[in-house]
């Protein structure tokens, strides 16, 4: 049993976890950082770059990047403002158009991925300032303003905004995630695929698996996700922002590899992502519980990650050499 | 003569401006094995990417049981029962020989949403597949394709193809890497295949095997099919000739023979 | 027009507090009949450097007149010196009020950085606050920086503690990360009675931050630059003041007297303060009103 | 001849380059664009992307990145201004010091990233955040900011920041730095050993090359590069910035990657990565230069890039299928 | 008996728990040719990653010259004259034909700080070194590896190993992706070399090839030194047991001989 876990992708991160977390414990008593509160304080933090990590985690897998998720959640978010606070809509018709454009810009980042060859990275960095160009653009034609009040219906407040004490929904919507993540990737033939295509494109093309739509699904199910913590944050903050999201361009990828993906693709597992982002939510919000100088607050981060990750590597090689 | 399975008629594979295959013509027939014979660089690996639809010919007409047909990718060949066995075109080092084994034919279980990849079967039938083939040392669906010997992977994919082979098999030197015993092996479950009605293309540079399995032989020299004929209308020596690009072996064979 | 555009280098769009300067821009411009360029950066993670080049590149166009905010004074003034030796007309806005003296400037539109910052721990310091936080969601950016060093120099003054906070440099657009990183601090330093953000965006985060630690009322928050939320906020009694700088005026009058000095040889004698406006219980009703009706004129709609 | 040159890596970054550079010239007319004070603009906006985008490139090639390129910048900078303006400091010492700076950062994550054979992408990622928080909070204790003047002899203005016209002499740098790094790929022994590192680990292991070694040697060049960037920088705008060169971090990769370097490594040239430098100084600069409503500003970048780098592929692929 | 050139004394490799090489101990001789053979996953391959100083031993001594040597890396090895063609750790696809050739050995011309590396003579070399081997479609040393055929790519490195095996040349399965003919001009080559005084590992799967050139054979069974004799003392028959690991042939190749 024991052994068997040592040997998966996610081993180092669950280690790296439990230590930070432990550390973190240690080094703030009486802060509440262990408390309900604290804990749901660290997982909203987490869910938000967990949501859209997972399939920006699976892309990854299956040999591809998405640097266009920043922009997507702040096109989101637009859309949701424009539409019900400029031109009065309903939130819930807002709601879809803005999972449509997230979804369409998959399919636009897939497509050209596929058709073109083009290095993903390059593509999606001209999508990303495409999309935030756009959303700005027309921001300011329609109402001036790159950032507007959003305007939510009570149903659409709870399925995006419900909080019971201090936890968010938007956790639920991470182990929603994360849970249909799961069963694609370890369960599903099409996990089998993406695999497939991370770990050898030539070797899965000949075997016949249909790559280019492996990696085309992808491309939407990371803007779908995107576009969902657009939502998320939108009507929890009652405001789009052409901005928001920009951090999870590298977030997203950080998380993912910490969690034990392969960055050249083949390999990784959900599980892993989620602790990943895990570790990553423990960290940005329990270094401030330490009361520490926030002077150095990124060096502190930049000796916390390196510590996880080395952990986590001396973990995974533990497991690989007692096997 | 029945209807061929598989026929090639005037086709071209160029790849900028290099010609890898020029005006090839051949016949796959049901039920026989079709040894594909040529020197280094003759084109070999590429005729047989053309006929299993990772290549699309430049140029040319390929017909499948009768009818012109184009294979849009290697998924559409593999579905209407082609299977093959590339030589460079290798396996996913990272993942378990059992999801390698049924890649791009994954068996399932349970219903939706629930459905989900039958591991357990993968792992069971990938293990017994190559174990038919004499290894005894891989005795786990789960272990890692990329931590196992060259002969082992190699196995892997032989096996993969012939279980999923069901009209057609090809098979680019799957035997190059192998033990005499896995080798012979082999050999002999091709002749199984065979003798279900499978039409199956094999490309060795081993005259031995290509004689004592052949039914009919194709030699390409430089991308054209420089000969093809029959079981038993050649004599050994020319076949060699043939095999080494239509140059004379005697000299270099009395050569080996000499310290034989 | 005869003798070339006027160029304007200013913020970067994807702030909602530039896309306000800019409909200033953008309606006096119409108003006066005047043609301009809006020139920014579009990646906002190398302004300090790009914002010396963008100007370096808009004096060797030879503007008939150059419009600029002096974000990063040490490599822009230098600039400007140049540009103003070489006889263009140059008119500073939004920052750089103790410099345009010295550079050749015909005037100034803004505000101080540090004065907004300082009248902030003023009110804070008179309100009772005795230990400040000063939010910064943006380090490294100077003139950002200026207002945290205005806001601690005035909570000193009247004998106050403050506290000054950074985040790391990929949260700056997270409301989430903001939160619990205000959240943690609150946690840690329970003796904090008074926040000050930089921004309308955290200011919202510290909103929900107190209110998560469980201390709405008993920690007075207050920001720079406003938003319709902020602006709620301040109605509903959560947020205690935004600071205005009207960034509308900043644009509009730079555009205004850009025009006259141009055709009249009129300008300011001294420098125009656009800020900072306090918007507090008491006049918020107004503005939410006019946010409402003409969006982008006083910020985030 | 022109066959020849077709299939070369380079050959795409060189039409695209063609092709922008007429674009614009075309569509600024009268705006000076291609004039001579026009063509410096855009050279000195390259020029420091270009210094450090070649040893990145380099590092690529061999199969690594280097995300602290940024820090490194931004530290060197703060290097000279707290030595110079705080201790009043002569200013050639502390170049040393700074250029000393950056070459141990880099020899730090050359070890970091050999020895325990993590992600470079992650070791780098570490580094960049220790790097810039140990100068934030360095620079807050000394100084109480985060950025500061500098006071330069005029021996070091002359070296690093010397004008002609309105040409930097950084210019003259990137073009030592380009001659310096096409020697070493191109034409020395190293530079096979950097295509082999890259193109197959294993194998170049197998077949003798020091691979660690090389790695190792080029992060300690990227590590240099960066800190001269900040030096010029530094010395030009008169001023250390903890946060000069965060740009870079992403914008380096995407010249690399659009100069026709794999970013899987194994596969590129130094001229394919001037000219991909290039391209970006044009497109960024030039856009200004047309009075396009800025607020669509980045809308256009995004589109440009996208045609440009389609423009590569295409050329790329004709190549290719011409021979 | 001449002082071996290479000695392993009671050699173990593990890889986590799988034991590839267990107690191994071998020489090998100047001017002699070892055939190692053995069946998949034996544990060859992995012994001459021990030799070549691509693995490190888990225990045991190797002994180099008569001393115990640690090779760090494979660089140290090549130094020390021994050149090795692996089974698995092929060329650079990307790289061309002459620089792949002389990686890590690479020819320099003019002097610092113009020192360059000599491409027009290493391309000239590499390409008349593969031509040796009788292959006629590789003229320029510019191509690309990776545009090779499967065979093309093995003489590559074959004839690689060939001119830089001062001492000693491993080749692990050199001849399977060969065409008779250049197989036979391997054999041939090796011959020379062992004229020359190179100590020569040779692992193959083809039983002939190992009878016509061995002069010593040791065998791998399951990673243990199952049998180790000098030509000419063990039947062709007993030989093909010992490779198939050990297991007996003689139904196997009734069953070819069959249809033969
Ligand atoms: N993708 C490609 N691009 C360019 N040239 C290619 C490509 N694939 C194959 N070739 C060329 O086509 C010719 C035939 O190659 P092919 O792999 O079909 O030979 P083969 O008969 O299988 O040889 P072997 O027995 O060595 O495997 C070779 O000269 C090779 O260089
Ligand atoms: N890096 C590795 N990690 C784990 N196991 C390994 C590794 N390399 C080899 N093995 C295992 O060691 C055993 C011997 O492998 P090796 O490659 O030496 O066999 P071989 O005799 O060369 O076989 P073949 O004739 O098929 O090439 C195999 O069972 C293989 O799975
Ligand atoms: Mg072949
Ligand atoms: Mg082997």
């Amino acid at each position: 049993m024991l052994r068997n876990f040592m040997k998966r992708p996610e081993a180092g991160a669950f280690a790296a976890f439990v230590i930070t977390y432990l550390f973190f414990a240690l080094a703030t008593p009486g802060t509440g950082f262990v408390s309900v509160n604290g804990t749901a304080g660290w997982l909203n933090l987490a869910a938000e770059l967990g949501i859209v990590a997972i399939p920006v985690g699976l892309l990854m897998i299956s040999g591809e990047f998405d640097l266009s998720i920043g922009s997507t959640v702040g096109a989101s978010s637009m859309i949701l403002a424009l539409g019900t606070n400029q031109y009065g809509l309903p939130v819930w018709p807002m709601v879809f158009l803005a999972l449509a454009a997230g979804a369409a810009i998959g399919l636009a980042n897939g497509l050209a991925v596929v058709k073109t060859k083009l290095p993903s990275f390059i593509v999606t960095l001209a999508t990303n300032f495409i999309v935030i160009g756009a959303t700005m653009g027309i921001s300011r034609l329609i109402a001036n303003v790159t950032s507007s009040s959003i305007v939510a219906s009570d149903s659409a407040k709870f399925v995006f905004a419900a909080r019971w004490g201090q936890a968010n929904i938007s956790i639920l919507w991470w182990l929603l995630v994360a849970f249909i993540g799961y069963r694609i990737l370890s369960r599903s033939i099409f996990g089998n695929w993406i695999y497939a295509t991370g770990g050898n494109l030539d070797a899965a093309r000949g075997a016949g698996v249909p790559v280019q739509r492996v990696k085309i699904s992808l491309f939407i199910a990371t803007g779908l996700a995107a576009a969902l913590v657009g939502i998320l944050q939108g009507v929890q903050w009652n405001s789009g922002n052409a901005t928001y999201g920009m951090g999870f361009v590298f977030q997203a990828p950080i998380v993912v590899v910490i969690g034990g993906v392969l960055l050249t693709g083949g390999y990784g597992s959900v599980t892993g992502i989620v602790l990943g982002t895990a570790l990553f939510g423990v960290i940005s919000s329990g270094i401030f519980y330490t009361g520490w100088n926030t002077d150095w607050i990124q060096l502190f981060l930049g000796l916390l990650l390196a510590a996880a990750v080395l952990a986590n590597n001396y973990v995974r090689r533990l497991a690989l050499s007692s096997k | 003569m029945s209807q061929p399975l598989m026929e090639l008629r005037d086709v071209d594979k160029f790849f900028g401006s290099t010609k890898a295959l020029k005006h090839v013509s051949m016949q796959v027939e049901p039920g026989k094995i079709l040894c594909l014979l040529g020197d280094n660089g003759a084109g070999k690996s590429t005729l047989i990417k053309v006929l299993s639809g990772y290549h699309q010919p430049t140029s040319g007409t390929l017909m499948f049981e009768g009818r012109p047909t184009k294979f849009a990718s290697p998924r559409e060949a593999r579905q209407r029962g082609i299977a093959t066995v590339h030589q460079d075109v290798g396996s996913i080092p990272l993942m378990s020989v059992g999801r390698n084994f049924f890649l791009g034919a994954e068996p399932a279980t349970g219903r939706w949403p629930f459905k989900s990849i039958d591991t357990r079967l993968a792992n069971e039938v990938a293990v017994e597949q190559m174990q038919k083939f004499g290894l005894t040392r891989v005795t786990s669906g789960d272990q890692l394709v990329g931590t196992m010997s060259g002969g082992e992977r190699q196995v892997l994919a032989i096996g993969r193809a012939m279980y999923f082979g069901a009209k057609m098999l090809i098979l680019d030197e799957p035997t190059s890497a192998l033990g005499v015993k896995e080798a012979a092996m082999v050999l002999k479950m091709m002749r199984i295949a065979r003798q279900n009605g499978a039409g199956i293309v094999f490309i060795t540079h081993n005259a031995r095997h290509a004689m004592s399995v052949g039914d009919t032989f194709v030699v390409l020299i430089q991308g054209e099919v420089a000969a093809s004929f029959k079981r038993g209308e050649k004599s050994r020596e020319e076949v060699l000739n043939l095999m080494a690009g239509g140059e004379d072996m005697s000299e270099l064979e009395d050569d080996l023979e000499q310290i034989d | 027009n005869e003798e070339g555009p006027i160029l304007v280098v200013s913020g970067p769009l994807s702030w909602p507090f530039f896309a306000a300067v800019k409909k200033g821009f953008d309606d006096a411009a119409e108003i006066f009949e005047v043609d301009y360029q809006y020139i920014a950066v579009t990646d906002t993670s190398n302004m300090t450097s790009d914002y010396p080049r963008l100007l370096q590149q808009a004096i060797s166009r030879e503007p008939r007149m150059l419009l600029v905010g002096e974000f990063f004074p040490d490599g822009m003034d230098p600039l400007i010196k140049e540009a103003t030796a070489a006889g263009i007309p140059v008119l500073i806005h939004n920052s750089g009020q103790t410099l345009w003296e010295g550079n050749g400037s015909i005037g100034f539109v803004g505000e101080d950085p540090y004065q907004m910052g300082y009248k902030a721990g003023q009110i804070q310091a008179e309100a009772g606050v005795t230990t400040g936080l000063c939010f910064n969601q943006v380090p490294g950016n100077p003139t950002v920086e200026e207002r945290c060093n205005g806001y601690v120099a005035a909570m000193k003054e009247a004998g106050k503690e403050t506290v000054y906070q950074t985040i790391g440099t990929g949260d700056a657009t997270n409301p989430q990360a903001m939160t619990q990183a205000i959240k943690g601090s609150l946690q840690a330093n329970p003796q904090i009675d008074g926040i000050y953000t930089l921004n309308a965006v955290p200011a919202m985060s510290a909103l929900r931050a107190v209110d998560e630690v469980g201390r709405k009322g008993e920690i007075m928050v207050g920001t720079a630059d406003l938003s319709n939320e902020a602006l709620l906020a301040i109605k509903n009694g959560d947020l205690a003041f935004a600071m205005d700088q009207q960034p509308y005026l900043q644009g509009f009058m730079s555009i205004q007297i850009a025009h006259q000095y141009l055709n009249y040889g009129l300008h300011p004698i001294g420098h125009v303060k656009t800020g900072p406006l306090v918007i507090d219980s008491s006049n918020v009703e107004e503005t939410l009103k006019v946010n409402k009706e003409h969006a982008g004129v006083r910020g985030a709609s």
